[in-house]
């Protein structure tokens, strides 16, 4: 066990993947010698060598077309796009071709890529490095969508990402790089070196995807929340008073469906809290599956809290993200209805 | 502003010809076979600028192979090359006839540029790897892949190794270094430039080549292939298969204001080469040349294939509504498959008669392929993979919800 | 009124919208000499000039690029991507750019542009050919989105489109192209000519943004539909005798939730339908939006009938096609639950 | 494959010199001020392949302005650009100082590559549209845009035009030709071939302005802008920045293989010019020359403005890191503002006093420009944008989704 940074943990399982297997390749916008702009890639230029960690072309589409072709060679591509804002130039090679290729292919050619991203807000940058795309990703078959909400699962989650046949999608709350964050922005940062989910343990130590974690057990509500949300969930819950079970989903796609219904039916109310904007967010697939899988068990309406349907904006920050008063609302709401 | 600036105008590229006129290539430059020195395989991309300007050739109008280029080939292996050709040829032909009797939905023929798949064919090694087109069913072919196999995909029918998830002539097949085709323009341009990086990481010595046509070179893709290609000096060879149409539109629409296709690898260092893709030789020869130069670590080449694309789109197009229907026959670079034959009897090595046999063998052959696959089942009839088949391999291991999903199906 | 297929009534749309505004500029692949591939733009160069309806080249990303130079410039660009499922190579200019424009330039710069694409299955086209979209761009704030499934809507949605100040996606059912589709893909082809909605007013009909259509009216169970599925449910209906009140969506964002709320608080039951795949298709936010609006009015859980998550297969098309039979168990099953 | 085929491996551009290393710029051919001819505007591209190996240059060492680009501006024009450049140096030092200050979230500077868009903004006419990255300030400077409406936009203050939407330094204002920024790279590079096709499809006579940086030209929508503006002859200047640096990325990564990124231009049959983008007096020439060109309906140009990025990417960024401190310094091309005073006091026109007084005047005025703005609000205090203010505007009219969730949220 070491206490790390989220930043830490990502790159350290970037260390144990390349060292454990050559085919594992890393690249991205100034991933190589600089080691990322969030720094997630740091030293492996140097430990590795410029074939195996290296500089792209400022062209996200040609970072994950390359990727692709590098996979169907029999490579192991860990790709970084630099912001989650970033990634729809790559959107085709993602959709059309890294989705895609086993099956239209029978499995003659396969894509074991995973592509990073810091996604999310709070740090004003405004609507070109805030962004929570993952909502487009659930919709793509053949996809993989993994969040990570601490340093602990980001270095767990991010080794079954690579260890996976298939093509993930990685999104990391970049709010939460250096330490868990509720959104009380007012308040001091603190470091996951002081936080039990900073313990980090060495090596191998895969959290498989597709297996959600219950964070906070609670009997009046479920609360399905994912990356930055669980600590806003965890500090809302606290200032309420309301019993929430907070369920840290981690993977998205494919979702830990028993996870949920094991919740939804226990406390019979549910409230989804996401950062994205709320329509035909995930929240709204969430939404679905609750009401077609405990339709029976719900005392009153499932509540979203969401960012808005606008732009992120930069002077608006906190009025837009969805921080622990909304989502004490919620909670307060649901038990109230 | 100057007083007497003039109102601008949008200018749009017109084809020399539409329906109704008279197809005129006049001037079209065809430069002289065996007029174009080849260069030493390391060569600087700077001292061969010309060769974007040019067209390399090898049969000139007597049959004669003839320059630098010519001499690659046994007469056996010319022999095989028509094979091949002809092989395409009329594979095309009773699969366009076996769409229009609805027995698939669909068909991609190769009409007038069968030289360009047939010839590069030969000219990889077995592990290199192709990222086709649709139009590049040649490659398979010249790598003795079966046609029953490529008629099962084609009918999506129990034995399409696809599994009828494809529409028909997306193929794929590793072992005949054959990338899955996808249906989306571009995008395989970069990906064999990746391919061709993952093959230096790994101190590999095969090679890939990429494929694109002249229309899709305007997209994106390509754009990204050749930063790539140029930046990590990727041992790959891009092929530009320009058959002077994208459906309806010219290629002067994708091209513009530059001389040549082959000229958009200059603005990259990539060395760029034009060659007659009606030349089954010279394709080859400038095949080989590109590849060599890949894999002894010279880096990418871009080829331009100047050919025309004789038939229609696909079966679902009709070139008559916006073109001449004599463009293909006033084609100044006549047919691939009639020049490889007078070659072939220019010296000595093949007759009008055995052509006629061998055209007859070869029907013969695709028939037989043909009535093997129409009994397992076409499109229509017959027996088709499973509705299980299309849940299956959307991941290695099907998640839970795919699960749900096919049971509810009833699959 | 004079009869038309759809492809004449977008035709004619054009054809009304350009000789109106000088404004109004057409292109896309094949869009110009030929008039498209589906011939929805023909006779439009013949009639404008090159300079106002012209082929472009192949590159969706530039097309959708110099289209909001264009609006910003003052122009109307309606532009045509060939199918929708080649629309990625524009998702960035599409989500960063055409919907982000006013918002960030405080309407400095606007972006009135209409992207046209033929959407949907049902022709063999295979996993290339058939995609349904129209769920990413409602997750993208700023967008407008729109189906229609008929003749008269297809002109006048198309109109009210070219007119409005923002950019809308129009996704034009293929299927319907000729004539109505009722998913019995084994019975004889009927003409749009034969059909009440090909009864198209002349000139400068609008339809509306953002407003449904009951299609078919209900007493037992709402149906939720758009484009090609407004047809499946009604032979659904037909053929179960379930009494359902269908809705017509044709525009999904913004969406005429009045529209939603009154059919389903009368008939306190819910079925959605889309060919999208399921996991977070717009499926999901209709859900979402029913169940946050009419939860205690809800006698039994929504039932989605989709396209499965799979890409769409070319031999199994009618299996993944949610034809009247899959919609009429659905109907069946809300009345029985 | 032969028999002595070695191993392939990966090629990755280097930069010649990294924290630590004393940089060399020796191998950086810098031709002589004076010695590029300046062509017909109505020049055919291929007729001046050479200018994208050269660079245009008019100030020479000693101060003088030399050759065919020389003698376009008067000395008030050129004082009123020494003012510009000094203006826009004064305004990011002090906003670089106000964001470490807590007073807003970010800024980017352009030190060392003031001319380039200073000498530019002076090129267009009113009307004509420029669509700039975030490094292009100097165009709104150069056109007066206040400089304390640029400061309300940077502190997000109730006064912001952008009503808080953006980060700081997204300008946007139409009147001032100037296209609202966007923070996704390249993507505004082929917009600005549309707007110029749209004033041609109108029969205007203005024109467009592209802005792209050298690592962005890896973008794919880099591709896009070439073959539209190609194809349809767009009366568009397309610039690129090449300020040597892509946040911790040399430009190799971008360029490959070729030798310059204007020689992007020749494989789309695109006039393309370097042009020294420390020297004032060349920018403002070969921007002219280029304008003039597509106004005048001959088309597109592509000009690559070799700079340099003296500061960090932004403040976000530490180029300690990842280069040598040293580097800017050497820098051969010298700095923009010092070359264009010493030329102003070589031809008699301005002396070190009144440049000392110059300099104190202007920074007089950006202080108090400050001073307005900081009244009304920074990020951190004052009045601010509504919280309205975010749901307005994502339409012309709000929908009603809109309107709900701003009731919930309570604005
Ligand atoms: C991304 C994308 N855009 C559009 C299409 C539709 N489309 C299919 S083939 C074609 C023309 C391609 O022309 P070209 O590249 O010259 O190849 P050719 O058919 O001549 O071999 C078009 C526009 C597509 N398949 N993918
Ligand atoms: C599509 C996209 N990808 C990545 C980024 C992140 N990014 C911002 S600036 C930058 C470097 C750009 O370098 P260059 O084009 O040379 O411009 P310069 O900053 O030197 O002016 C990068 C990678 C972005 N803003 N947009
Ligand atoms: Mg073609
Ligand atoms: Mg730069």
């Amino acid at each position: 066990m070491a206490r790390m940074t989220m930043i830490e943990a990502i790159r350290d399982a970037h260390d144990v993947a390349m060292s454990a297997d050559e085919r594992v390749v890393v690249y991205g916008e100034d991933v190589g010698f600089f080691g990322g702009v969030f720094r997630c890639t740091a030293g492996l230029q140097a430990k590795y060598g410029k074939s195996r960690c290296f500089d792209a072309p400022i062209n996200e589409g040609g970072i994950v077309g390359t990727a692709i072709g590098m996979a169907a060679y029999g490579l192991k591509p860990v790709i970084e796009i630099q912001f989650a804002d970033y990634v729809y130039p790559a959107f085709d090679q993602i959709v059309s071709e890294a989705a895609r290729l086993r099956h239209r292919s029978n499995a003659d050619f396969t894509c074991p890529i995973v592509i990073r991203m810091p996604a999310g807000g709070g740090i004003f940058g405004g609507q070109t490095h805030s962004q929570s795309p993952e909502g487009l990703f659930t919709h793509v078959s053949g996809l993989k969508v993994v969040v990570p909400s601490n340093p602990r699962d980001a270095k767990g989650l991010l080794l079954a990402a690579i260890a996976d046949p298939d093509p993930v999608i990685f999104l990391e709350p970049k709010r939460l790089y250096n330490g868990p964050f509720d959104g009380h922005h007012d308040k001091p940062i603190v470091s996951w070196k002081k936080h039990p989910l900073g313990d980090v343990p060495e090596g191998d130590a895969i959290v498989p995807l597709g297996k959600a974690s219950v964070y906070r057990e609670g009997g009046d509500v479920t609360v399905l929340a994912y990356g930055t949300m669980v600590f806003v969930a965890e500090a809302a819950a606290e200032a309420t008073g309301v019993d929430a079970e907070i369920i840290d989903l981690r993977t998205l796609l494919p979702l830990d469906l028993d996870a949920i219904t094991a919740s939804v039916r226990k406390t019979g109310r549910c409230v989804i809290v996401h950062e994205a904007t709320r329509t035909s967010g995930f929240g709204a697939e969430l939404m679905a599956l609750v009401q077609e899988n405990c339709f029976y068990h719900l005392e009153t309406p499932i509540i979203r809290v969401t960012g808005w349907d606008t732009p992120y904006p930069h002077a608006q920050e906190w009025e837009y993200f969805p921080g622990p008063v909304r989502v004490g609302a919620a909670l307060k709401k649901v038990m109230e209805d | 502003m100057s007083s007497e600036t003039r109102p601008l105008s949008l200018n749009v590229p017109e084809p020399g010809c539409r329906p109704g006129d008279t197809p005129d290539f006049s001037e079209f430059e065809i430069p002289k076979a065996g007029s174009v020195a080849r260069p030493e395989v390391g060569v600087d991309p700077d001292d061969i600028r010309d060769m974007a300007f040019s067209i390399v050739r090898v049969l000139n109008k007597e049959g004669e192979a003839v320059g630098d280029w010519a001499g690659l080939l046994t007469p056996d292996e010319l022999r095989e090359g028509l094979r091949h050709m002809l092989t395409l040829r009329t594979f095309d032909a009773r699969m366009l006839n076996a769409q229009r009797q609805g027995k698939t939905s669909f068909y991609m023929q190769h009409l007038g540029e069968e030289a360009v798949s047939c010839a590069f064919g030969r000219a990889l090694e077995p592990g290199d790897m192709n990222f086709p087109t649709y139009r590049q069913a040649g490659l398979l072919i010249a790598r003795d892949y079966p046609l029953v196999t490529m008629m099962n995909q084609i009918y999506s029918n129990a034995e399409d190794p696809l599994h009828g998830r494809q529409m028909p002539i997306m193929y794929s097949s590793r072992e005949h270094g054959f990338f899955s085709i996808s249906g989306n323009l571009g995008t395989q341009f970069v990906q064999s430039v990746g391919w061709a990086m993952a093959s230096a990481i790994s101190g590999d010595t095969k090679i890939a080549a990429g494929w694109i046509g002249d229309g899709s070179t305007a997209e994106s893709d390509f754009h990204a292939a050749m930063v790539f290609a140029s930046t990590y000096d990727a041992p790959v060879v891009l092929n530009i298969v320009n058959n002077q149409w994208a459906i309806s539109t010219f290629q002067g629409i994708a091209r513009g204001g530059v001389g040549t296709f082959a000229a958009r690898g200059h603005g990259f260092g990539i060395a760029s080469i034009r060659v007659d893709g009606n030349d089954y030789l010279a394709v080859h020869a400038v095949a080989k040349w590109a590849a060599e130069r890949a894999r002894s670590g010279h880096g990418p080449t871009l080829i331009e294939h100047v050919t025309y694309r004789a038939g229609g789109h696909s079966t679902s197009d009709d070139p008559a509504a916006y073109r001449s229907q004599n463009e293909a026959a006033a084609w100044p670079m006549g047919d691939p498959v009639d020049r490889l034959k007078r070659h072939l009897i220019r010296i000595g090595e093949w007759t009008d008669e055995r052509h006629t046999q061998a055209e007859a063998e070869i029907l013969d052959m695709v028939m037989t392929a043909q009535k093997k696959a129409e009994a397992i089942g076409t499109l229509a009839t017959g027996k088709h993979p499973s509705p299980r088949d299309m849940f299956e391999g959307v991941y290695e291991t099907m998640p839970p919800h795919l699960v749900r999903q096919r049971q509810e199906a009833g699959y």
